[in-house]
């Protein structure tokens, strides 16, 4: 199935691309698209579908008239196939082509492969030929061909206030680049994104060359990777940390969310996994310790968590360091700290006892001297080198946006070209951008979506997408990749590089040439075969970063750690610590019209369409916006006042320094108690109808001092409330089975805990004597009947398709949420349907706090006595994040009930679910015990989410533009029916037909069955972590077979006996005993002991911490190979 | 008295059910007339942009269906043939025969050829030749005898009955694979007995699936 | 007597009255005749010599037919016709068929009494000659006759007049066919 | 013929032998009435003048109903989500409806088939209306299933038509069963009462004819199918009757049986019960008992009744609604017991969710009208109160719809995984289409009481004492 092309000859696709998408371009000039930006969508403009319209997407909606006829009254339709006039090399209709390419985000990218239909490209798959990724991607990458389709990107180029024509376009360029030659760029400024492409680098050092006194400065909102200037001061070079988390045994991390918020996070993330992981009683399994402000990703997974206000961290660092160092320099900044001693000498014991096998990482918005500090740490146990390498990187020349607005006030800056970027919504809030930019007198803008800044430049230059520009960047490792062009820019934009060729009045300005030449520089040799290889691999060989040797120069760090002040200020209702945070969907506010990233829930809120201030549970009480919870709480109270089903939060406004947002507060377990977290990009002004509104903007907050933290900070409430679209109601596993825990210490002892859990742990397999003496094939085929009435009919497929979910790995990313979404034509639902709780996403994360209090004395409330922790929210919780999708259960309880068959078994497993079948009763979403069904409450594909209510009054039909990113390997479904994972079956199918059409070909007809790896479904393959598996349980040598022999593996509700295809593998912690905060039992055992066991019971795990398995119930007198449901 | 009902009103009930029964059958016959791919399809032969006969190229000619149709193999769709593929011929015979005039322009515009689409299947449903013509599935299968087709005419009913049909029973209608492309050739039943169909089906593994997932993505 | 005429209608007050009547007749032999009453007069049927009611016979056979269409229906299409694993149950048990096959018992069942019913009194008879006699309107009210017809052999104006002034008939008329 | 005597005159002759136990003879027409009178009184109703009130009711009626009409144009033009359904709660009113809906029709099958067999004679005064009432209601039960669908234009895919996709229904569904449990109790139910109509609407054709209105005796002359009171005729009808009530009987308790079974074949905590189909019979005669009193009383009073509904009458269904409420409350009750005998935390956790959860408030409704109300029933003078009777009637309707409501949705809301909890309450539109739908029921029931006779004549007058072939010495 996964074919890499080499682009076709770039003359060609590169400068002219395939003829028939310039009907695209005329497209842009009819009334009819206009109309798309006016949200009306005339019917079915059939100038887009160059090739037959079947494979350009299968709008379910189509087949709208009764059991297969054509249109109702006319009894033949006539429709057209329309072939090329001119055949496209390497187009095959049918056959989707992938290209290597990259998605660049500030100073790193990620490496792809894109997926095109006919020239549309409509999935991103990471690039496997990038060993460190292995394949994967990210949440963003897999968003971003969204945004290529956006019907409200800038679509043309303007200036004041009329468009400009290409042509027109390039003078204007031009023109800038003579005038200001001639002054030598004097008055002229650039300010433009950080970037790693090399080429750019290039055309800037040229720029510099020919106009040495103009500006160039670069903006970042956000940082992402540590400040060299820490570097700088403590080895004497501009380098950068690479970690190798899959060696270090022990991690601190000072606030760092390396899982998520790092450049290099995918990397970081995979490694990290690496050393997690534990397939076998002998395997070693890393131990996190964190201390941070925020509930982050990375916090999720620590084994010790320490909730600190990010501005105490360097006071924490200097402590941990002196302990480790017993350097004396670090004592001052050590003052003050407010927590446990034991803690930091625990932590710092176990750190030194991993001498080399240890790390320690600082966030990346924490200031130089923490990095400085956790430098010579990993210098003092001798890591660097082992799990941390330096790598040279170049210096950064350019100046701040704070020194370009000094430059704009003192009148020096004529004409101001701003690149990409979007500094009248995100600079720092004291330099009052906006009246700076109208002050310039001549300001060029060049954006893909004409916002903010925009509206407040005099010409706007619509920017290409990289999906349609030639281009280059480098990974966070330095790794060069190409910026391949997929289809032919859709409304014409241009790229960045061309833009500033243009201004240096280039010879050559097109992005195919400006690459091609940096790359063969580059690699040198044969620059044609260079540049072709480089294309085919998605990658120029050894050109990565080199890593150099440093060492610590003491009086470096002295000076460092001179510069700073303690700053162990307490923290209270009244001077509370704001943390800024780059949000884990909208980063910094630039996908903020990327519906698909708005709907996605935050992986630890859970809220979508929104950011809020979040607080801790302790502030929240003395906010007084505790919710309240019922007479007797027969469940855990919910950390938010749920109305209706939907969040009604308490808006506040939220003050330092003189400047104020207002919000709604949203109160989260786990966070430093004064320490109030925003995410920034949302509350966007000018974005379009998805991002418009959503939330707001905290960047009014941020001053160029504090991009990251500040202190001083109060709350005030407003007395009024407002809905958030939160997707999970409830916090609490309540003591149940669902996600099976234990601690590393128990696990070594007792491998298969997982099996005494749950109640099946009480009962006789549901497999009985015969089943459980099967193999696993077996039991797939077979079906063994245990004690049931029925015999079921053995599943005769050459495959037997299963998954297996490693609970121990996954981090929560919502990565798979996404990929899913884009590979199975998963509508976007709105804000509102989302309060309402219709949500289509076909794969979930679940995330539970647990903190051992959840009971089942309900009554005490009622009664007096000492109240139940029922009614207590968790301040320091441990979270436990579990992905569920259609688990296929063998004895699907979804297929006994739909009364029409449209959701029935195949012989190889799969649950299928055929739209065309279903009438919607939905009775089958009510028997799921998983609740994965997802129904279609409205034509959420064909009617603007504003206008649902409105019925057959609303526009029908959906803009061209997004038809295009739909995959035509699967149906668009219409109202009215179920959906349903259904482990990616076109993927399934289109790859045992590839499969058998290759063996016939080969002669080798016989041979159907698909080797293990060749299908993967989106989610697995997307997922950073390795954590999702997928594949024949036929084979037992198959990745998944291997994965559910473990004894971690369990079957989610495995007492119904529905048998699921999709099993989970426990989840483990490893904390250290001599830690003060250590719990014998995960805090989720503990709840799940209380619950289900008398209470003098539960309170013996404390106790006997030593063999905690025992205490659960002493099911020892379970069957030996009882798997919960069976299945495995 | 009784003056509403005279005596004939006792034939009445009866002819009203005969009416009823007349009635019902009309309306089924007119359901399955209107409504059912069988008659909505079979026989759809609707006028080309250019008379192409079929008929000519391949039972004249001799040519070959992947000679025009060169995806089929491949890809999951059987391509209608580009503009640029006539013309491979048709720029040295017929060069300026007015019948072929859309196709010359078609060629040097590149816009397409409005073929009218004749063989259609519903957009939920995932026909893929590839799969089929590659496993000993000819195309006179779903076709019919193209090859004598001066007029390609709508042959089968293609609806979700006829497919299950084949998929139940393969052994009566699979073909040995260099028979494929051969439209008037014979099963491997109609050659040599439905045993013979039987050990193909099983040497080559073939499992025509049944349930949605074969199908309904 | 005029060839054209249906029989003899003779009129009571009283259920007792037309009970002992009934069996005055059926005693003097008639076959073709027959009584008529506001509401099913209890007793009567013995009175007037009438059998037990065939109806319950066509109402077994229907309920049999029901019972099999169901089970037959459901065992073709799961388990002949088209297979398809669901749930993982059986593709035919007589469990899960069992719900509707009862349902078809019992509606078959109605549809072959109701049906009975009609064919065995020879309803729908929209015209007949004893809904002319013109107080026929109150033999549905409070009123009964006796009947009896010309074409039973023992029919004869004389005797059969006489027969129903004895057994205490009033206003006996003849009604014309 | 001693047993003659004790047996009803409605019971055809071959009961005569299984002589049932001699009930206590109460008098079921008062004042000694001749057969004309019982005649005149429920003609009268249909040949006099339409009373205003009747206008004034109807075009109320057809106003209420008109909500039904609209709540549900809407909804198959805009898509299910105008309801408050979403995840987890995917059934709501719409099934609870259904299921009210049709437990209230089942009070009249049961009134004219069970008590027939028991030779309940006190059923002949208000069978007529009851089987009226069930039939009306299974339309109005009818309505929701069939629109709570997602697309409605495909809901014939629900009936096994020989098709050009060769595919037929899952049999193994609940959905299915009641496919054909609720269509076979509509049919069967209007044959019954049709069945029941024939004589009367031949006294009508009489009377209009005589009254020499033409166009009404034709029609209901051309229904009463050519009826002439022939007691040959007589015979074969009342053993169909006695067929149609003996095949009734179990139907009825099978349409619930099935309708429980939507629920208790699911795996849901708080729906997989194996009490439910008993419970759900017993429920649904509850319900229906209070629903024909509701109906009955102010019938009564309206048209003067009092003769043909007595005492006796209200009486007997005071009881029966006592017996079949505490039969309830001891579903109730077993279900929390067998709940934590089961010792399945997630069963244990349905129910004390239902209790004392989100939703507590509709529990304890529920318990207040169902298992507290009919309670005062044990009392005479509460049964002898007409009024007091009519309003715990009222009472008996809400607690039943509640019932369904707490069991459809706190087991939906709150079920195995915490993280799809959610909470559910209804939009605007389907309170509307519920409203509505007491509309189509007066508006069927108003035309019924209009036009056609609402106590079966016959019937009446042969339990009258005069009806006795030996002169009814014997009482």
């Amino acid at each position: 199935m996964k074919r890499k092309f080499d682009h076709s000859a770039p003359s060609e696709s590169a400068l002219t691309g395939p003829r028939y998408w310039r009907s695209l371009d005329e497209l842009t000039a009819t009334p009819g698209f206009q109309q798309h930006l006016a949200r009306e969508f005339p019917e079915g403009a059939s100038t887009l579908d160059g090739v037959d319209r079947r494979s350009f997407m299968k709008l379910m909606a189509a087949s709208f008239a009764l059991g297969g006829l054509g249109l109702a009254g006319c009894r033949r339709p006539e429709k057209n196939i329309l072939p090329f006039g001119k055949s496209v090399e390497g187009v095959i209709p049918g056959l989707p082509q992938y290209f290597a390419t990259a998605m660049p985000l500030r100073k790193s990218a990620i490496p792809l492969l894109a997926e095109t239909h006919q020239g549309r490209p409509t999935k991103l798959e990471g690039n496997p030929t990038y060993a460190p990724h292995g394949g994967a991607s990210s949440l963003l990458a897999q968003a971003s061909v969204l945004d290529l389709y956006d019907p409200e990107r800038a679509t043309v180029n303007t200036s004041k206030g009329d468009v400009l024509s290409a042509a027109a376009a390039n003078d204007l360029l031009a023109g800038v680049g003579k005038t200001y030659a001639a002054v030598q760029g004097a008055g002229l400024a650039f300010l433009a994104e950080q970037s790693s492409s090399p080429t750019r680098a290039r055309l800037v050092a040229q720029l510099r060359a020919k106009f040495p006194k103009a500006v160039w400065s670069e903006y970042e909102p956000v940082s992402d990777e540590p400040p060299t200037t820490a570097a700088r001061a403590v080895f004497g070079a501009v380098v950068k940390p690479i970690y190798r988390f899959a060696k270090a045994e022990r991690i601190v991390s000072l606030d760092a969310d390396f899982l998520s918020a790092e450049s290099a996070s995918l990397y970081y993330a995979r490694e990290f996994a690496k050393g997690r992981r534990v397939t076998k009683k002998e395997d070693p399994m890393n131990r996190l310790y964190v201390a941070e402000s925020a509930l982050t990703l990375t916090g999720s997974m620590a084994d010790h968590r320490l909730r600190l206000a990010s501005s105490h961290i360097l006071s924490f660092a200097a402590a941990l360091a002196g302990k480790i160092t017993g350097d004396a320099v670090y004592a001052r900044l050590a003052e003050g700290l407010d927590l446990k001693p034991e803690w930091i000498a625990e932590c710092a014991a176990d750190l030194a006892a991993h001498k080399g096998s240890s790390l320690v990482v600082a966030g990346a918005h924490q200031p130089a001297a923490v990095h400085a500090i956790a430098y010579a740490i990993n210098a003092s146990l001798g890591n660097i080198g082992r799990t941390v390498d330096f790598v040279e990187v170049a210096a950064d020349e350019s100046v701040s946006i704070s020194d370009l607005a000094k430059a704009i006030t003192a009148n020096s800056v004529k004409t101001l070209v701003v690149l990409g970027g979007n500094p009248a919504y995100n600079a720092p809030a004291e330099l009052n951008w906006p009246a700076l930019q109208k002050s310039v007198g001549e300001v060029i803008r060049f954006g893909y979506h004409s916002d903010e800044t925009s509206a407040l430049a005099g010409t706007h230059l619509a920017a290409a997408h990289y999906l349609e520009s030639w281009g280059d960047a480098r990974t966070a490792d330095g790794v060069v990749v190409p910026v391949q062009p997929m289809i032919l820019p859709l409304f014409g934009g241009i790229t960045e590089i061309e833009t500033l060729a243009r201004i240096l009045g280039l010879p050559k300005t097109d992005g195919y040439s400006l690459v091609f030449d940096t790359v063969t520089a580059l690699g040198g040799g044969d620059s044609a075969k260079t540049f072709r290889r480089f294309l085919h691999d998605g990658l120029l060989a050894n050109s990565a970063y080199p890593i150099v040797s440093v060492n610590l120069s003491g009086r470096g760090l002295a000076q460092v750690l001179g510069s700073v002040a303690p700053a162990v200020g307490a923290l209270s209702q009244a001077n509370l610590e704001v943390r800024f945070v780059a949000d884990h969907t909208m980063d910094d506010g630039r996908f903020a019209n990327n519906g698909w990233l708005q709907e996605c829930p935050d992986p630890i809120t859970k809220i979508s369409w929104d950011n809020a201030i979040l607080v801790s549970p302790r502030l929240g009480k003395e906010l007084g916006i505790e919710p309240k919870g019922s007479l007797i709480q027969v469940a855990r109270k919910e950390e938010a006042d749920f109305t209706q089903g939907a969040e009604n939060a308490h808006v506040f406004t939220l003050t330092v320094g003189g400047r104020t947002v207002r919000g709604p507060v949203h109160i989260q377990p786990g966070l430093s108690n004064y320490t109030v977290v925003v995410a920034l990009g949302y509350g966007r002004t000018k974005s379009g109808h998805v991002g418009t509104g959503a939330g707001f903007s905290a960047y009014g907050l941020r001053t160029a001092q504090a991009p990251a933290f500040v202190t001083g900070a109060t709350l005030v409430t407003t007395g009024t409330r407002m809905k958030l679209a939160n997707t999970q109601e409830h916090w609490s596993m309540e003591g149940r089975d669902l996600i099976r825990e234990a601690n590393y210490s128990e696990y070594k002892e007792n491998p298969d805990y997982v099996r005494e859990m749950g109640i099946e742990s009480h009962a006789p397999s549901n497999l009985g004597k015969v089943g459980e003496a099967m193999t696993p094939a077996q039991r797939a085929t077979e079906i063994p009947r245990g004690g049931s009435l029925y015999e079921t009919p053995k599943f005769d497929g050459v495959h037997q398709w299963g998954m297996s979910i490693d609970l121990n790995t996954c981090i929560g990313c919502n990565a798979c949420v996404v990929a899913c979404q884009a590979e199975n034509n998963i509508p976007i639902v709105g804000k509102d349907q989302v309060m309402r709780g219709r949500e289509m996403h076909w794969i979930r994360l679940d995330r539970y706090y647990s903190d051992g209090k959840a009971d089942g004395r309900a009554m005490a409330d009622l009664f007096g006595g000492e109240p139940s922790g029922n009614s207590i929210l968790p301040e320091d919780p441990q979270i436990s994040l579990q992905p569920i999708a259609c688990a296929q259960c063998e004895l699907a309880p979804c297929e006994i009930v739909c009364p029409v068959n449209a959701t029935v078994h195949d012989d190889e497993g799969l649950n299928t679910m055929a739209y065309n079948r279903c009438i919607g009763t939905r009775y089958c979403a009510n028997n799921c015990p998983y609740k994965v069904r997802r129904f279609n409450f409205f034509d959420y594909n064909l009617r603007p989410l504003d206008s649902l209510y409105l019925g057959q009054l609303a526009p029908k039909g959906m803009p061209e533009l997004v038809k295009m990113v739909k995959n035509p390997e699967v149906t668009v479904r219409m109202r009215g029916v179920m959906e349903k994972c259904t482990y990616c079956v076109q993927r399934i199918q289109n790859g045992k037909i590839q499969h058998k059409v290759k063996t016939a070909q080969a002669g080798r007809p016989s041979d159907v069955v698909v080797p293990d790896g060749v299908i993967k479904t989106a989610c697995q393959q997307v997922c950073p972590v390795e954590s999702i598996v997928f594949g024949n349980i036929l084979d037992p040598k198959s990745e998944v077979s291997v994965a559910k022999a473990r004894e971690q593996d369990y079957a989610l509700l495995g007492y119904l006996n529905i048998r699921p295809r999709t099993t989970y593998l426990g989840k483990l912690r490893n904390p250290n005993s001599k830690m003060p905060d250590y719990a014998a039992l995960p805090l989720s055992r503990i709840e799940y002991n209380n619950k289900n066991h008398s209470g003098d019971h539960s309170s013996s795990h404390g106790e006997k911490p030593e063999k905690p398995a025992k205490q659960s119930g002493g099911h020892s007198s379970v069957l030996p190979g009882n798997r919960s449901g069976g299945l495995s | 008295m009784s003056k509403i009902f005279p005596k004939s009103a006792n034939s009445l009930p009866l002819q009203i059910i005969i009416y009823l029964v007349v009635l019902i059958g009309i309306a089924t016959a007119g359901v399955t007339y209107y409504m059912t791919p069988k008659y909505t399809r079979i026989g759809y032969a609707p006028v080309q942009p250019v008379p192409f006969s079929h008929e000519k190229h391949v039972s004249e000619l001799g040519m070959d269906c992947r000679f025009c149709h060169s995806n089929v193999e491949k890809s999951g769709h059987s391509n209608v043939p580009t503009s640029q593929t006539c013309m491979n011929c048709h720029n040295q015979i017929k060069t300026s025969s007015p019948l072929l005039a859309p196709v010359r322009e078609s060629y040097a515009s590149g816009d397409s050829v409005p073929w009218v689409w004749i063989h259609k299947t519903p957009d939920y449903a995932y026909f893929n030749h590839a799969a089929h013509v590659n496993r000993g599935v000819s195309c006179v299968e779903c076709h019919g005898k193209i090859n004598e087709m001066e007029v390609v005419a709508h042959n089968q009913s293609l609806s979700m009955g006829f497919c299950l049909e084949c998929h139940r029973n393969p052994e009566t209608r699979v073909r040995d694979p260099k028979d494929v492309y051969d439209l008037n050739s014979q099963t491997i039943a109609a050659k040599a007995g439905v045993e013979a169909g039987v050990k193909f089906v099983h040497d080559w593994k073939i499992k025509p699936p049944q349930s949605c997932s074969g199908c309904h993505r | 007597m005029p060839p054209s005429s249906y029989g003899l209608i003779a009129t009571f007050e009283t259920a007792p009255q037309i009970y002992q009547a009934a069996q005055k007749v059926r005693d003097a032999g008639y076959k073709n005749w027959d009584c008529i009453t506001p509401f099913p007069v209890h007793g009567l049927d013995g009175a007037m010599g009438l059998g037990r009611s065939q109806v319950p016979r066509l109402s077994l056979v229907g309920g049999i037919i029901g019972f099999i269409t169901g089970m037959t229906m459901i065992y073709w299409t799961g388990a002949v016709d088209y297979e398809l694993i669901v749930g993982g149950k059986p593709y035919f048990s007589p469990m899960f068929a069992f719900p509707i096959s009862y349902e078809l018992t019992i509606l078959f069942t109605a549809f072959a009494t109701i049906g009975g019913m009609f064919f065995l009194n020879g309803l729908p008879m929209h015209y007949h000659p004893v809904l002319k006699y013109e107080h026929i309107k109150r033999g549905m009210d409070d009123t009964f006759f006796i009947v009896i017809e010309a074409r039973d052999p023992r029919f004869n104006l004389a005797n059969t007049k006489a027969l129903l002034e004895q057994a205490g008939g009033k206003a006996i008329t003849e009604l014309e066919a | 013929m001693g047993a003659h005597h004790e047996s009803s005159s409605t019971a055809p002759a071959i009961l005569a032998e299984v002589n049932p136990t001699a009930l206590p003879r109460a008098i079921l027409v008062e004042n000694n009435r001749s057969y004309s009178w019982i005649t005149e009184k429920i003609c009268g109703i249909i040949e006099g003048k339409t009373p205003t009130w009747w206008w004034v009711c109807f075009a109320l009626a057809c106003f209420v109903a008109s909500f039904t009409v609209a709540g549900i144009s809407y909804l198959v033009a805009t898509g299910v989500g105008v309801w408050g359904h979403a995840n987890p709660v995917n059934w709501a009113w719409d099934i609870v409806n259904f299921v009210f809906w049709i437990g209230i029709g089942h009070a009249g099958t049961l009134i004219s088939a069970i008590l027939c067999l028991l030779r309940q004679k006190w059923r002949t005064s208000i069978n007529r209306a009851a089987e009226a009432m069930t039939i009306f209601a299974v339309v109005c039960a009818g309505i929701f299933p069939v629109f709570h669908v997602g697309r409605v234009w495909y809901a014939f895919y629900l009936f096994p038509i020989p098709n050009s996709n060769a595919i037929w229904q899952n049999f193994r569904s609940p959905l299915e069963w009641d496919v054909f449990a609720v269509s076979t109790y509509g049919t069967v139910s209007v044959l019954f009462w049709y069945v029941g109509l024939l004589p009367d609407l031949a006294i009508l054709r009489d009377r209009f004819e005589a009254a020499g209105q033409r166009a009404r005796s034709f029609i209901y002359g051309f229904f009463a199918m050519g009826w002439r009171g022939s007691n040959r005729h007589w015979s074969n009808y009342e053993m169909a009757y006695l067929v149609l009530a003996g095949i009734s009987t179990p139907l009825v308790l099978s349409v619930h049986t099935i309708v429980s079974f939507d629920f208790a074949v699911s795996l849901l905590p708080g729906w997989h019960t194996t009490i439910f189909p008993p419970y759900f019979v017993a429920g649904a005669i509850f319900s229906g008992f209070g629903m024909v009193l509701t109906l009955m009383l102010p019938l009564r009073a309206v048209y003067g009744l009092q003769d043909l509904i007595t005492q006796y009458h209200i009486d007997c269904m005071c009881k029966i609604t006592l017996a079949t409420g505490t039969i309830v409350g001891y579903a109730y009750g077993m279900e929390f017991f067998i709940a934590w005998y089961g010792a399945n935390p997630n069963e244990g956790f349905a129910f004390v969710n239902r209790a004392f959860g989100h939703y507590a408030w509709a529990y304890w409704i529920m318990i207040s009208c169902n298992v507290i109300t009919p309670q005062f029933f044990w009392f005479k003078s509460v049964r002898h109160n007409t009024s007091l009777v009519w309003i715990l009637s009222i009472f008996v309707n809400v607690g039943m719809w509640f019932e369904r409501f707490v069991i459809i949705v706190t087991s939906l809301a709150r079920d195995f995984l915490p993280s799809s909890w959610g909470y559910y309450s209804p939009s605007i539109v389907e309170i509307f289409t519920f409203f509505g739908t007491f509309g189509v029921f007066s508006v069927l029931f108003l035309l019924f009481i209009r036009f056609l006779p609402i106590m079966p004549m016959a019937e009446l007058k042969a339990v009258t004492p005069q009806a006795d072939v030996h002169g009814g010495e014997k009482h």
